[in-house]
């Protein structure tokens, strides 16, 4: 029973509820970084990775200190994530400098993105334990890359073609968003009926 | 590297240290008006993205949205600016976020209070009002380095200018989507809703259609000012030579 | 459509081919039974210096000088590099910059012929040639290049050269390419059906000098003719050999090929007949293979039967701006004008093509010379020239189908629109032969090869500065 | 004020937790990188033209960084950057002498001659394969503007003569239209080189004049012209020695009788473009 | 005259120029150069449209004799949306209206009428033709660019817009005779449609058997004699007529026959697992809309793969998510989305679906020797 929970929020988080394509988060790097499949994919995981990090952070903020002080859940969550990450960054950077030029150059970039935040925040609302909350994370994470990696196939295809020049850029990204958002639409329901 | 404020000691010419002297009204007036439509935020700038398609299926949404982000931008623009002496170079980014984040704090609740019911639609949407790339980036690129009153001007204008896209994109969906305008049915009463607008296909897509119309605009507009400017100008800036 | 089987010596044989290609429209039926004729002697040949693959030859005559036919007038300008002879006897008018066909200008020798001689060829002292048997390998080898012998398939590639073998290679088969794939194009159709004997015994001369075991001619099915009359061919060697007390070593056979277009590039055919694939970017040698054209085995034979080197070759003039369309044998260097009207040139032809229509050149000009590598004039008269409307490509997969290389030329010209010249390299757009096909069978019309030539071309000067820079360094 | 309390205390507490990690962290994590790099790239143009003869912009600034190559091998940025980029390293910018991409041919449609009708795919380089195009002058420019589409810096424009026309202000010597030629009719030359020889055909007399009005066909006139030693005539064609010789003076190029030979103060061509739109179709 | 005999006693002699032509030479024509190859093989881009089209015929026809005028106006309103969107909003710069000479916008505009319900006001149908050009198309340059399947977009937005009215299915046959257009096709641009009194609604034999678990018989699938979109009801029909295109090559094989071969492994097992919960494979195969997409929309060349490999990949693909969305999805119908999903995986299918060129492994490089 407790898997299918989590494979319910694994699915739901991942197609349904697409934090790109349904909850319009992490619009920039979605439209900025989504020129090239291989590094596409590398913020993806990436992005993975942090929002693992971040959901194990929101759980800790949770349990031992929101509750003395509510109104904080924002602030709290935005330095206690932006420091976490700064510090693995500079762990894989020092142990691994083939992994930091693969993934690390990304974990900036992703700390100021919503989608971390929002992940938090859901997750305190949906009052998901430390185990629902990890498979919340890797959801989430994993939606955004498969948008993502869809969106940068895309993309690359473009390339080759003649785009109007009024259309090219982000006007016609927006549309290919919407266009991959509408077919995400079939997701709608998935095994709820089944849940 | 003592030099604060410039993040590049060999930054050229863009630097405008605002020294003593008084305030020019003229420049006031500049760095007001540029947000609302020749840097416009959205348009223009292709920032904040993720609350510009997450609220506006709704016009009051985009109107609480606008305001709470100008309350932020324009409350934490006036800290960042004044503070901008003090504030260490390594860790100003984590400064303006945490002078950001107060105020969204303080925004959350205001709104929690008075409109309860828009906080719910909203929902977690202005706590991420932190994130926001036009906010930060107003920060860094402008409070950092201007005094006060233009910091205020410039972050007037751009809330102005997110605002107005806000409440373009908002509209729009919320008149095809429900057929009301701030909950007002305009459209008649038979009228077919078309439930797209308010889903978040419809937001990327309106999205899409308004940039382009922009676009649209600003290369019909160079087209004719290039047809304007004759043989002086000849091969210059067109847009595109599709 | 040809029969898929045929009988060979009573045995039903399944034709071999390669997967992909196409099946254009042949167009053979207007010269295919048409014999060979002699093209008369005109007043003036021109003989660029290089008309092959390689170093440009050297000249060795000046202006004013005398030769007669079949005296050598340029040398080899390096291994990669045949012996230039005079087509005509006459005298040298000049010795300088020359339209080429494909549109450069290049050095060529102009000779004027002299009416009053009895054209005798000239060629080296036949009797030191005869006897070719014992020549060693070597020497063979050398005679080859003297002979002035360059591929008659068209790509005019030194034949010399391919018998030059690297260590840790050897030439275990032969195969000799008589498919003619190309549509229009009958003149190797005709030169197997009234000289096999020359091409047998070519084919044979070169088998015995580079020890092959065995020697394979694959001719497509429809030219029947030609594949009866090189296996009696073959029968006839085989006995006049073992007469002779030098019985062949080798096998020798005739295969029949089902008729599709490229097979004629040498790739394909070691596909169709062994069922092995070349290597990408590797030569037939890699898998000990040498592959040679029956047009550059009659010259062999001819060379040292007959002593005469390669001063004439056999083409084919067709299209519906001839009228009367012709097997021609034709001096090296005659101007296409003088061919042309030979065979009626009609005054509304739009387009000429040198070489067969799948892959042959289109001349921006008449006053170039018929060369070495020539297999044919094309006279298209409005009425056959293609205007294909171009139209956005629908990725419908035809030209994958067609490709023999099982590339993707879809995406490569694509690609290449865009200039996107590393990317290319990866979907290996150097493996392409530009055979045509795909261009062939494209519904929208898009210049798929034309394309590809041109980016082939940028990563080729690419190439080259990249070099420059290096040795710089 | 219990609440402020709180609130005070844990964000200290937070805080002090985090700022302290992560001073320790970068103090043992660190990894050394000069610091000077990303501010050079920062200022360097970006366009990754490779004009420097560095692999893109980053290569070029650590190049530099460490010494290698003096800023002024970059030809895209103006004087002022390359200063500040010198001064701040503090090294010298180098000597850099502006270049700018001539054209080795004045043959456009009205000049040269037009044997046969070229019809397809509208580029250079594909023309040039299919019997040389159609243009009588073997060596002579297409006129289908492959260097306009290769040039990044919007610098060539084709005029009504089919003939590029190099924006000489907004030339930056990148090369590009150089190796976009297939008939190799551009190089990157100082703008002190005023003396061009518009012409590439290594034709003599009426066989040059047959193909081109313009064309070079190897008087000699401009050689004996010019101070002794400049203007050498070299495989038919006068080639100019700027080293070799004594001062160039526009001189040499009053006798020539084609106008192959030019003095070119600024632009090569001073025609009016053809629109944009128009310069990418087929020629008919 | 034996041409190759060396010392032949009639040598020709050279013959003087005038001789040759026979007076004046004529006058150098003009060439024209052109690149190779010099021979094509006639089929043209617009021609495989006008196949599609024409393959279509029977399917259109069947949609009219079961579902009366109401067939013909949708369709027609759905193409005029097409067309007219693609007329003026020419793409590229191309004059005006040469772009519908292709005959792909009035396909894309066919097929879209095809998949919809008949009581559909006649103006959706045109939004959604307009839409689907608009969107799915002209957005990216016109024909051959565009990264999913314009009438599938046009669908996908109407069913996103007007989720009442593209999911109201009247019910055909016996009660609506061929000259009964249903009043719900006049509905005035931009109103709602009346609510649907005198026709019988119903619900489709997808729809039956998810929401009511009853399951539509055999025969009427395979016929046609059932509720659902215009053009997907008669299997026997579309399954010919695919059959028809497939033998001339008009489209890809593969790509029909791996979904269909998808869905019927797949549903097969799930039905031997739980007979009860899942439907036959028949049924999931004869129901819906899956032979009509299958048929018509996947096989798309400009959306689909074009290596072989690619295609079997895309195919599989569509099978299990239309299995996976009409058995546990919230909808009872997935092959729209099933196939823009894949439409959008397309590009990465064909990283991987490239055949292996000659002379070279797997991987691309050259095989050993």
């Amino acid at each position: 029973m407790i898997m299918r929970d989590l494979i319910w929020i694994f699915v739901g988080a991942c197609l349904i509820n697409n934090f790109t394509l349904s909850y319009f988060l992490g619009i920039c790097p979605f439209m900025g970084v989504s020129s090239r499949i291989s590094t596409a994919f590398r913020l993806g995981l990436a992005t993975i990775f942090v929002m693992v990090i971040t959901s194990l952070c929101a759980s800790f903020l949770n349990a031992f200190i929101l509750p003395h002080a509510p109104y904080l859940q924002v602030i709290s969550f935005i330095v206690v994530i932006a420091s976490t990450v700064q510090f693995v960054e500079m762990v894989i950077k020092k142990l691994s400098p083939a992994l930091f030029r693969a993934l690390g150059i990304f974990l900036p970039l992703i700390t100021t993105n919503c989608a971390i935040l929002a992940l938090a925040l859901f997750q305190t609302s949906k009052e998901y334990t430390l185990i629902q909350g990890l498979a919340f994370a890797l959801g989430a994470g994993s939606g955004f890359t498969l948008a993502l990696v869809l969106m940068a196939g895309l993309r690359e295809e473009l390339e080759l073609s003649t785009i109007p020049g009024v259309i090219k850029g982000t006007a016609l990204n927006m549309i290919i968003a919407g266009l991959l958002s509408l077919a995400f639409m079939g997701f709608a329901g998935l095994f709820s009926g089944a849940a | 590297m003592a030099d604060s404020g410039s993040s590049n000691p060999l930054m050229l010419g863009s630097q405008q240290q605002a020294g003593g002297g008084s305030v020019d009204p003229d420049r006031m007036y500049r760095e007001f008006a540029k947000g609302i439509w020749k840097e416009n935020p959205v348009f223009v700038q292709v920032l904040g993205m993720c609350p510009m398609l997450a609220v506006t299926n709704s016009a009051i949404n985009a109107v609480a949205m606008g305001a709470a982000t100008a309350f932020v931008l324009v409350f934490s623009s006036i800290f960042v600016s004044l503070l901008r002496s003090f504030i260490p170079k390594q860790v100003r980014i984590s400064t303006y976020i945490i002078i950001i984040a107060t105020f969204v704090t303080v925004a959350d609740m205001a709104l929690k209070a008075a409109f309860p019911v828009v906080h719910k639609d909203l929902g977690a949407f202005i706590s991420l009002i932190v994130v926001n790339c036009i906010i930060l980036g107003r920060q860094e690129a402008f409070a950092s380095r201007n005094r006060p009153l233009y910091a205020v001007a410039d972050a007037i204008g751009m809330s102005i200018g997110f605002a107005f896209a806000l409440l373009c994109l908002g509209a729009t969906r919320e008149i095809l989507g429900s057929g009301t305008l701030f909950k007002y049915p305009i459209m008649g009463s038979n009228f077919q809703p078309w439930v797209i607008m308010i889903l978040p296909p419809g937001g990327f897509l309106m999205l899409g259609m308004i940039l382009l119309v922009f676009n649209w605009a600003g290369q019909t507009r160079a087209k004719r000012r290039h047809r304007a400017d004759g043989e002086a100008n000849a091969g210059g800036e067109v847009g595109s030579a599709s | 459509m040809t029969t898929t089987a045929v009988t060979s010596g009573g045995v039903v044989i399944q034709p071999a081919s390669f997967r992909h290609g196409i099946h254009p429209d042949e167009h053979k039926e207007r010269t295919e039974h048409l014999e060979v004729e002699r093209l008369p002697f005109v007043s003036s040949y021109i003989l660029p210096l290089s008309q092959h693959l390689g170093a440009p030859c050297r000249a060795v005559v000046t202006a004013g000088q005398s030769v007669t036919r079949g005296q050598m007038i340029a040398e080899p300008g390096g291994f990669v590099s045949p012996t230039l002879h005079s087509p005509v006897a006459g005298r040298v008018a000049n010795v300088g910059s020359h339209r080429h066909p494909n549109g450069s200008m290049v050095q060529a020798i102009e000779i004027k012929a002299d009416p009053f001689d009895d054209q005798t060829i000239h060629g080296p002292a036949g009797s030191t040639l005869k006897d070719w048997y014992d020549l060693s390998t070597d020497d063979f080898i050398a005679r080859v290049q003297q002979s002035g012998l360059v591929g008659m398939g068209g790509a005019a590639f030194p034949t010399h050269v391919k018998y030059k073998l690297p260590d840790g290679k050897r030439c275990e088969r032969l195969v000799i390419n008589g498919c003619e794939c190309e549509p229009y194009l009958t003149c190797d159709h005709r030169l197997m059906v009234e000289q096999p004997d020359a091409v047998v015994q070519g084919a044979c001369m070169v088998a015995t000098k580079l020890n092959a075991d065995q020697v394979v001619i694959g001719v497509e099915l429809n030219k029947l003719d030609a594949i009866v009359a090189l296996e009696e061919a073959c029968d006839r060697y085989r006995d006049q050999a073992t007469q002779a007390g030098r019985p062949i070593a080798f096998d020798l056979a005739v295969m029949p090929l089902k008729v599709k277009y490229p097979q004629g590039a040498e790739k394909m055919l070691i596909k169709a007949l062994f069922g092995e694939e070349v290597p990408a970017g590797k030569l037939p040698l890699d898998l000990n293979i040498v592959v040679n054209n029956v047009g550059s085995m009659a010259a062999i034979s001819d060379y040292f039967l007959r002593s005469q080197p390669v001063i004439e070759r056999l083409l084919t003039v067709s299209g519906s701006g001839v009228i009367r369309p012709a097997n021609l044998l034709v001096p090296i260097g005659t101007p296409v004008r003088e061919v042309l009207q030979h065979c009626g040139l009609r005054t509304d032809t739009r387009q000429v093509i040198m070489g067969g229509p799948m892959m042959g050149q289109p001349l921006a000009s008449l006053d170039v010379p018929v060369l070495k590598g020539t297999s044919g004039l094309l006279a298209f008269t409005e009425r056959e020239v293609v205007h294909s409307s171009e139209y956005a490509c629908v990725r419908c997969g035809r030209c994958l189908e067609a490709c023999g290389n099982f590339l993707n030329p879809s995406r490569l010209a694509r690609l290449a629109r865009v200039g996107r010249l590393d990317e290319l390299n990866g979907v290996h757009i150097m493996d392409c032969v530009e055979c045509g096909a795909c261009t062939f069978t494209c519904p929208s019309g898009i210049p798929i090869v034309h394309l590809i030539r041109a980016a082939k071309s940028a990563i080729r000067a690419r190439q080259a500065k990249e070099r420059r820079n290096e040795t710089k360094k | 004020m219990l609440t402020t309390l709180t609130a005070v205390g844990i964000m200290m507490g937070l805080g002090l937790f985090f700022g302290i990690g992560l001073a320790v962290a970068h103090r043992f994590l660190h990894v050394e990188e000069d610091p000077r790099l990303d501010l050079v790239e920062e200022n360097l143009p970006g366009s990754n033209c490779g004009a420097c003869g560095e692999a893109g912009c980053r290569a070029f600034a650590e190049s530099l960084v460490s010494g290698i190559n003096a800023p002024s091998k970059c030809t895209v940025s103006d004087p002022d950057t390359i200063e500040s980029i010198a001064a701040f390293l503090g090294v010298d910018a180098g000597a850099q002498e502006k270049q700018v991409a001539r054209l080795y041919c004045a043959g456009g449609i009205s000049q040269a001659r037009q044997i046969a009708e070229y019809e397809g795919y509208a580029s250079c380089r594909a023309a040039h394969l299919v019997g040389g195009g159609g243009k009588g002058c073997a060596w002579g420019c297409l006129g289908l503007a492959d260097c306009m589409t290769a040039c990044t810096f919007d610098a060539i424009h084709m005029n009504h003569d089919r003939l590029p026309v190099v924006h000489v202000d907004k030339c930056t010597a990148c090369g590009d239209c150089v190796d976009a030629c297939p008939r190799d009719l551009f190089e990157c030359l100082p703008v002190s080189h005023k003396l061009i020889v518009q012409c590439r055909a290594p034709l003599e007399g009426d066989a040059a004049r047959a193909v081109c009005q313009v064309t070079c066909d190897a008087c000699g006139r401009c050689a004996q012209d010019a101070a002794p030693g400049l203007i050498t005539m070299r495989n038919n064609l006068p080639v100019v020695d700027y080293a070799a010789g004594g001062p160039a003076l526009p001189e040499a190029t009053f006798r020539c009788p084609t106008g192959a030979i030019q003095w070119v103060e600024h632009g090569q061509f001073e025609h009016e473009d053809l629109p944009v739109a128009l310069t990418g179709v087929h020629i008919e | 005259m034996p041409p190759l005999a060396p010392n032949d006693p009639s040598r020709p002699t050279v013959s003087s120029p005038s001789s040759s032509g026979g007076g004046s030479p004529p006058p150098s024509p003009e060439l024209l150069l052109k690149a190779g190859p010099f021979l094509r093989k006639g089929v043209t881009t617009p021609r495989l449209m006008v196949d599609v089209i024409l393959g279509l015929g029977p399917v259109v026809l069947a949609a009219i004799y079961f579902f009366g005028l109401s067939a013909i106006l949708i369709i027609l309103a759905a193409t005029a949306g097409a067309a007219f969107t693609e007329f003026i909003l020419p793409p590229g710069g191309q004059p005006r209206g040469r772009s519908l000479k292709d005959g792909s916008a009035v396909l894309t505009g066919i097929l879209m009428g095809l998949c919809l319900p008949p009581a559909i006001p006649m103006w959706m149908a045109f939004l959604g033709g307009a839409a689907g050009i608009g969107l799915g198309k002209l957005a990216f340059g016109g024909l051959g660019q565009n990264l999913f399947n314009p009438a599938l977009v046009g669908r996908a937005f109407l069913q996103a817009a007007f989720p009442q009215a593209i999911t109201t299915w009247s019910s055909q046959g016996t009660v609506a005779e061929f000259s009964t257009i249903r009043p719900s096709n006049f509905a005035l641009p931009f109103m709602q449609p009346p609510p649907p009194v005198d026709t019988i609604t119903t619900a489709t034999p997808l729809g039956m058997f998810k929401f009511e678990g009853q399951a539509e018989s055999l025969n009427n699938l395979l016929v046609g004699n059932t509720a659902g979109s215009l053009g997907e009801t008669c299997a026997i029909l579309i399954l010919i007529c695919g059959l028809i295109l497939a033998i001339r090559r008009t489209f890809d094989w593969r790509i029909p026959l791996s979904i269909l071969a998808t869905v019927g492994i797949f549903s097969l097992i799930l039905w031997l697992l739980n007979g009860e919960r899942f439907a036959t494979p028949l049924h999931m195969l004869t129901s819906g809309g899956l032979l009509f997409g299958a048929v018509y929309m996947a096989t798309d060349p400009v959306t689909s793969p074009i290596a072989p490999r690619g295609t079997i990949v895309f195919g599989i693909g569509i099978g299990l998510l239309v299995v996976l969305i009409r058995n546990w999805g919230g909808l009872p119908e997935g092959v729209m989305y099933a196939i823009l999903l894949m439409n959008a995986a397309t590009p990465l299918i064909e990283r991987v679906g490239q055949p292996r060129a000659f002379g070279r492994t797997e991987g691309g490089k050259a095989v050993a020797s």
